[in-house]
């Protein structure tokens, strides 16, 4: 039992009611920053934020911190006098690849793609799992068993290799990759947000809103979906890495367009040339991938251990 | 017991989601048109092509396509490999056993390593060990594999060439019958001390590299079901009754911290399977993921189908075998619920 | 009546446990919790002590204790001793300062504990008979070997491992091998032991339960089994940590009459943790009352709940529905527990109590002898001039006299 | 005050008031137990099986027993919580309405007149669960409300204790806006909370604060009937004394009706005008508290009551108590009969003995009899033919029944030895129905009405 902190306590001359209303948002914001607070005790999530924000400050900034390629960007130019640069060479700090292109600028303008990656297929997915896990729990009965056997369907079939299908049959692109992703992760969410509901629904505290007669969709709205959805924040944040991981998987093995400017792209172009003593292009490539997976790992992983009502207290 | 129907309805069900991967399959590949270039050669006249379409039936509606793709499969016949230029059930025996060889290797580093870096995390809890075990899985969640993999031959190929690439030296490969075609089973059953010394030297790095990323997800599955159980009261109850602490460890906490993470193991072999897509690439290991990657470059969509819906099975056969032993592990569990 | 004082039975050798100035602290991110406070009293061979208190007192706090069971970190013996002694030889040991073996040792043969959930207590994935053999294993190693017809002095290390460490659990593969017959004999010689233990706590069919995995057994049977389990060794002391409170109130009763009569059959010392008064006034023979960490009262069980003497105690009492009360008066203690983290130096109920004056804010009242072997731990029972403060700052006082003529009334 | 004898008959205990707030008639809730590959429905967890009941307007009526029996689902079902199988439910039926249902209630639809037919279906409309018009819902759904064990867990987590106790206002559009906020915090003051306690997440309170939010919340929209479903019984003895006083006032201040569950006799002795006593699903007891506990009629009652430890009374010696044997039995196959009469201490030879019963009592008194069983085959509960080991197996079996002098053996009415088959029946047994003993008090328990009513025969004690 714990007495916190942040108990506002209402003075008289605040206890006019109009007040109240704007003191009751100021206690469920105080409430939020509480809870950021939590999560931002550990260490790890913390430095897991500063390489986040690292990265969309990198992502935002590319033009500044270097020139656009026109036409393309997310091309990285070419440098035909530089070929295979070892890193520290005059104007490629990172060094250049067999086609010289800047390692560097591919690694800021990476960035760009594999927020656009992760955001795109995180937030579709986000919204289709959340719908599809939502209909299927508050409706049960047929509606439940026949998309659960749906969801089955596509579990049965590991992610990696799905998108790997997806993507090989609708051709090598970045967006096919984009596309293909999205088909394969709502699966996990449908699942994970039903889970949650099917266990909120029965609390006490759904069934005290049914005893007060309020609607199923007022009961979904306040009760039910606020107190399922901690763990799908915790699963699609540590989505954002995966899905660049395993995007980067797909494009290592040939499926994004030549050229691009896209880390696992990248690794793979420098592959060839490790043998030959050239370790940096898939070296600084892949840590920017292990980087980019790291961060919302350890962001994931916080908030798990601060959110998740089971590990809570621990 | 009810294990029994449980196994039973859960087989019954088996067909029908394999039917849904399959048409699920079938349909996107024939999203984008006829796979017939995979049977033509690059001279051929359109009426050659015609002539070809109406002998594979791909000038049929798409679901009566399907209904005889469907009846091949029945029938074993997967279609043409393109890659391999030889049918598809010929050639996916063999790729089956190396892939599977060594995901089996990979399976076991990880969960070896898994169940006692978490066991150890979970013990001491908020002590350095868990801290770097806690590290440990999240960069092995957090690591690209195929990039790992690159990392582990600069030096281990590269520079000290402690370890070969590829699955055999060919000339010792050959000199021992392959009854299982998993190389290192054959080379221990035909008493080769050289090929198995062979079989042994390939399997390792990739195995290690493949293992990794399941191991970080055993051992943070591990670490928190040992956190559970090491809290529980029987935990207490069995210090109570004077058991010294390895004895309650091991045979209170661990053994019931197990049943959760079986669950786990199961899932990281869709990992494993997964992941053995780039680790066979970068080790030039001739199993499913290789020629699966052959496959996808050259369009060859018989192939493809084949390998997942093989994976696919796989994939299923283990998660039913493991929420069986779950069922055989926790006493408690009614299962189907 | 008896004119014996407090201090006559502190002083006496006739102890089994004594518990001398026990603190223990839990580190927590919001500062330190004293969940127990300087607590000390002691239990006589055979006789049972109810140690009573409402959520969160630290009364299983002070019961792990004993045992040392306290996880450290968080927790954190911060001062006092936990001193058992051997009744046959007068030897004593510390329970916190003693190695570790030897705490183990104690554990489980001469200390057993139940505790409140008879479900969560017993490990799921072990059948009972093999939980049970454990016990033996671990204390009786000798005692098994013999029974197997086995010369303890002349068995082979395989047969001495078995029964010392892994009784009835696993059977070691290599001496089965190798000693067939011995193995046979010992995993005998553990069944029978096993058997004897549980069918004496009235369970029909040991044989079944003993092969039964606890989920398939009833709440009042697996507590009936822990029960057996505790007292398998034949320990001097039992620590009863709410045994009752997790079961249906007809499987209560019989529970109780079990303990009732194991201990009247072997004389075992029962040190009874509950928050139910009603249960102390059944079968304790001394009652001791904590509250937020402190031991407030302690005495006779009858005298305490005939005549209570702490503030604590009587609102604690008056607030038990009984036949008697108008409906709707019943005695609430106003108010709830308030927080140990870090608390002031005062007594810990006055934010509650009726009779609170300023020396209760700034003084910590420690137990005071009262006739009749009892103590308490108020103010109103020490004089101004002993503190130091004003007598106006002290609560109503009542003088010792008054207790005892109390007392002489009541009884 | 007179009790007619059909009211009694009815299962309405005496009352002072003239109508009911609930009525219910033969109400059960079976969950079914799937099983097999196909999962098909192969019997039914009878949680409330068969339960009569009317709760007197203005009163508190106690319903305890323990866990398993009931109970709670009972107490879900009045509230609407849980959609019941079986029988009815009414709600709020004056005298006149409720003559008219238990006369029509027996009456099959197609037998009806034409006026009768009208006058059930206006009952119908108005006054039962499930067939109510949507107003008629509403009203029921403001005036029936519910407090829960763990207050906890029945307020959202993430909702401020302004829109917890609002909400039903809200909900029926009574208030909104600075009218909600002060309806709220006159609601608070109401259970003992404040105006400051307005802003504040469930989890910034005590376990007895959070009860008192819980039960300002139930009286949002004004009910005249609350369900307690063991409202104290996560709770401390202090501060549990504070919420009963609580309880108590609100209702003599809003004359609120109460069903009070719990499995604390003592609490409910305190709390409650009536009481009814469940197990295994079914109604035990019913009467006046006062009376039930001074001189119960049924043995469980008695069990019950010996079994509850008390701060007073001089008996320190429980030699002489009831207490029961065995377990509760599984609630999908319950005992024939009376449902208590394997474990019941004072049991005849007429309270439904079953094959079922034998073997239990084979198993733990005589487990060599009971393993030489090597095939049974059941005709009905009460009858069997057993097909022993051997023909040595099969007299020993046979004598020691004949022999046997538990009521047991009073109830076989017949058996046969032909080798090694043993054939024995027993005599069958209806389900033994709550049946009237004294003014207002009815048990159903076959003894209750004798001249020596419940006591333990001599020999057994």
């Amino acid at each position: 039992m714990t007495m916190t902190s942040e108990n506002v306590t209402i003075s008289s001359e605040s206890q006019h009611p109009r007040k109240l209303r704007s003191r009751a948002s100021s206690v469920r914001w105080a409430r939020r920053r509480e809870v950021m607070r939590e999560v931002l005790r550990n260490p790890l999530t913390v430095i897991g934020v500063v390489i986040i924000t690292l990265f969309l400050l990198m992502a935002a900034m590319a033009p500044l911190l270097t020139e656009a390629n026109q036409p393309d960007p997310y091309q990285s130019p070419r440098d035909w006098a530089n070929i295979d640069a070892a890193p520290g060479v005059e104007g490629h700090v990172l060094g250049t690849d067999s086609t010289g292109g800047d390692v560097l600028y591919g690694i800021i303008w990476g960035s760009r793609l594999s927020l656009q990656l992760s955001l795109t297929v995180v937030i579709s997915t986000l919204i289709i799992g959340t719908f599809v896990g939502s209909v299927a729990a508050m409706r049960g009965g047929r509606i439940d068993n026949f998309l659960m056997r749906v969801v089955d369907v596509f579990l049965a079939i590991p992610e990696l290799i799905f998108a790997l299908a997806i993507a090989a049959i609708l051709g090598p692109s970045f967006r096919n990759i984009i596309l293909a992703l999205a088909v394969v992760f709502w699966v996990k969410y449908a699942r994970i947000i039903r889970g949650e509901i099917i266990r909120v629904k029965q609390t006490d505290y759904v069934a005290a809103a049914r005893v007060v007669g309020d609607s199923t969709w007022n009961v979904y709205r306040k009760d039910v979906l606020p107190n399922a959805v901690t763990p799908l924040v915790v699963q699609a944040t540590l989505d954002m890495g995966n899905v660049v991981l395993i995007g980067a998987a797909l494009s290592y093995i040939g499926l994004a367009q030549a050229g691009l400017t896209e880390w696992g792209a990248m690794v793979s172009a420098g592959q060839s040339g490790i043998l030959a003593g050239q370790w940096w292009v898939s070296t600084f490539a892949g840590v920017a991938i292990l980087l980019w997976a790291l961060a919302f790992n350890l962001v994931g992983d916080g908030l798990r251990d601060a959110l998740d009502p089971k590990t809570e207290g621990r | 017991m009810q294990v029994r129907q449980y196994l039973i309805r859960r087989l019954a069900l088996l067909p029908l989601i394999m039917l849904g991967v399959s048409i699920i399959v079938f349909t996107l590949t024939r999203f984008t048109g006829s796979p017939v270039g995979i049977y033509a050669t690059p001279d051929m006249t359109p009426d050659e092509l015609a002539a070809l379409e109406e002998r594979y039936r791909l000038d049929e509606p798409i679901p009566v396509q399907y209904a005889y793709w469907l009846w091949g499969l029945l029938r074993g016949d997967l279609g043409w490999s393109g890659v391999s230029v030889a049918p598809v059930t010929d050639v996916i025996g063999l790729k089956l056993a190396a892939t599977l060889e060594l995901a089996l290797f990979a399976a076991l580093v990880a969960i070896v390593g898994g169940i006692a870096l978490g066991t150890i995390a979970g013990v001491r809890r908020n002590k350095a060990p868990d801290h770097a075990a806690r590290f440990f899985s999240i960069l092995g969640a957090s690591t690209p594999t195929f990039w790992f993999g690159l990392l582990l031959l600069i030096p281990f190929y590269l520079w000290l060439d402690w370890f070969p690439i590829g699955r055999s030296t060919p000339e010792i490969f050959d000199t021992i019958a392959h009854p299982t075609g998993l190389y290192t089973v054959d080379s221990v059953v035909s008493l080769n001390p050289t090929a198995m010394w062979d079989s042994i030297r390939h399997i390792i790095l990739p195995a290690v590299v493949l293992g990794f990323g399941a191991m970080a997800i055993i051992v943070r599955m591990m670490r928190s079901s040992m956190v559970e159980t090491m809290s529980e009261e029987y935990v207490d109850a069995a210090r109570a009754k004077g058991l010294p602490e390895k004895l309650v460890i091991k045979r209170h906490a661990r053994r019931n911290a197990l049943v959760p993470t079986a669950t786990v193991i199961g899932l990281s072999f869709g990992f494993l399977l997964q992941g053995a897509v780039a680790v066979e690439l970068i080790f030039r290991w001739p199993g499913l993921g290789q020629w699966v990657t052959s496959a996808i470059l050259s369009g060859d969509q018989a192939t493809i189908m084949a390998y997942v819906l093989i994976t696919s099975l796989i994939f299923m056969l283990i998660n039913l075998t493991v929420d069986i032993a779950y069922a055989y592990l926790d006493r408690r569990v009614v299962l189907g619920s | 009546m008896s004119n014996v004082s407090a201090s006559d039975v502190n002083n006496s050798e006739d102890w089994l446990l004594r518990v001398d100035d026990l603190s223990v602290h839990f580190h927590t991110p919001r500062g330190v919790v004293q969940a127990v406070d300087h607590v000390s009293f002691e239990v006589r061979p055979g006789e049972t002590l109810a140690l009573v208190g409402e959520t969160g007192c630290g009364k299983s706090v002070t019961a792990r204790s004993i045992m040392k069971l306290v996880p450290e970190p968080p927790g954190d013996y911060a001062s006092g001793k936990v001193m058992l002694r051997n009744p046959a030889t007068g030897a004593v040991i510390d329970m916190l300062a003693a190695p570790m073996d030897q705490v183990r040792a104690t554990r489980g043969d001469r200390i057993a504990m139940i505790f409140q959930d008879p479900g969560k207590a017993l490990n799921p994935s072990l059948t009972i008979g093999r939980q049970l053999a454990e016990v033996f294993g671990e204390h009786r190693a000798q005692m098994l070997l013999t029974n197997a017809g086995i010369d303890p002095a002349k068995a082979p290390l395989g047969s001495k491992s078995v029964a010392s460490q892994r009784a009835g659990v696993i059977r070691r593969s290599f001496f089965n091998l190798t000693h067939r017959g011995q193995s046979r004999a010992l995993q005998a010689a553990v069944d029978a032991s096993v058997i004897d233990a549980l069918s004496d706590t009235g369970i029909p069919n040991p044989r079944k339960v003993m092969s039964s995995y606890p989920h398939e057994l009833s709440g009042g049977m697996k507590q009936r089994v822990m029960i057996a389990q505790a007292l398998a060794c034949d320990p001097d002391l039992l620590i009863a940590d709410e045994p009752t409170t997790a079961l249906d109130v007809t499987i209560q009763a019989r529970i109780l009459d079990l303990i009732n009569d194991m201990q009247q059959r072997r004389g075992t010392a029962i040190l009874y943790i509950t928050h139910d008064l009603s249960l102390v006034r059944q079968f304790a023979d001394r009652l001791a009352v904590m509250y937020a960490g402190r031991l407030v009262e302690s005495g006779p069980a009858l005298e305490v709940l005939r005549s209570p003497q702490h503030p604590y105690t009587q609102g604690l009492l008056a607030a038990i529905p009984r036949a008697g009360t108008p409906r709707g008066q019943l005695a609430a203690i106003a108010g709830s527990v308030p927080q140990l983290i870090d608390p002031p130096p005062q007594c810990h109920f006055s934010s509650r109590c009726s009779f609170s004056a300023q020396a209760c804010t700034n003084h910590v009242p420690g137990l005071i002898p009262l006739p009749v072997a009892r103590e308490v731990a108020c103010l109103r029972f020490t004089d101004a001039v002993s503190l130091g403060v004003n007598q106006e700052q002290m609560p109503s006082h009542v003088d010792l006299i008054e207790v005892e003529s109390a007392e002489a009334v009541s009884s | 005050m007179s009790i007619t004898e059909q009211q009694l008959g009815n299962g309405q205990p005496a009352t002072t008031s003239k109508s009911d707030v609930m009525t219910l008639r033969d109400v059960t809730v079976h969950y079914p137990v799937k099983e097999g590959v196909l999962q098909r429905v192969t019997g039914a967890v009878r949680a409330v099986d068969g339960v009569d009941l009317s709760i007197p307007r203005g009163q508190t009526l106690g319903l305890v027993g323990e866990s398993g029996c009931g109970k709670t689902t009972l107490g879900r079902v009045i509230a609407g919580l849980v959609p019941a199988t079986g029988g009815d439910i009414w709600f709020d039926l004056d005298e006149t309405a409720k003559a008219q249902m238990e006369r029509l209630r027996s009456v099959p639809e197609k037998s009806m007149s034409a006026e009768d037919k009208t006058i059930w279906s206006h009952l119908e409309a108005n006054h039962r669960l499930g067939s109510m018009t949507r107003e008629r819902q509403r009203v029921y759904r403001r005036n029936c409300q519910f407090v829960f064990q763990d207050a906890f867990a029945s307020l959202n987590p993430r909702q401020l204790v302004r829109d917890i106790v609002g909400r039903p206002l809200r909900v029926y559009h009574e208030a909104s806006g600075e009218d909600l906020d002060l309806k709220v915090i006159n609601l608070l003051e109401r259970v003992g909370l404040g105006p400051q306690h307005l802003l504040r997440y469930p989890h910034q309170f005590s376990g007895g604060q959070r009860q008192r939010i819980s039960i300002a919340r139930a009286l949002a929209l004004n009910p005249e009937f609350v369900v307690l479903d063991e409202p104290t019984s996560a709770l401390d003895v202090s501060v549990q004394a504070q919420i009963l006083n609580l309880l108590v006032e609100l209702q003599e201040d809003l004359g609120l009706t109460y069903l009070f569950i719990t499995h604390d006799l003592g609490v409910v002795q305190h709390m409650s005008d009536y009481l009814a006593v469940m197990y295994l699903g079914r109604i035990a007891e019913i009467g006046p508290t006062a009376e039930v506990f001074h001189d119960p009629l049924h043995p469980y009652t008695k069990v019950l009551r010996d079994s509850n430890p008390s701060l007073e009374g001089d008996e320190l010696d429980h030699s002489a108590h009831l207490r029961l044997t065995g377990t509760v039995p599984n609630p999908i196959d319950p005992p024939q009969g009376c449902r208590l009469h394997p474990r019941c201490p004072v049991s005849t030879s007429e309270c439904g003995w079953q094959v079922d019963d034998m073997f239990l009592s084979l198993e733990t008194s005589t487990p060599a009899s009971f393993e030489a069983i090597s095939r049974v085959e059941r005709s009905s509960p009460f009858a069997a033919q057993l097909v022993m080991d051997d023909d040595v197996a099969a007299l020993e079996l046979f004598t020691e029944i004949q022999n046997s002098r538990s009521p047991f053996g009073g109830a076989v009415e017949n058996i046969e030895l032909d080798g090694a088959n043993v054939s024995i029946r027993l005599r069958e047994v209806e389900e033994i129905p709550l049946i009237p003993v004294a003014p207002g008090r009815m048990s159903s328990c076959l003894l209750a009405g004798r001249p020596d009513g419940i006591r333990p025969p001599a020999e057994s004690r």
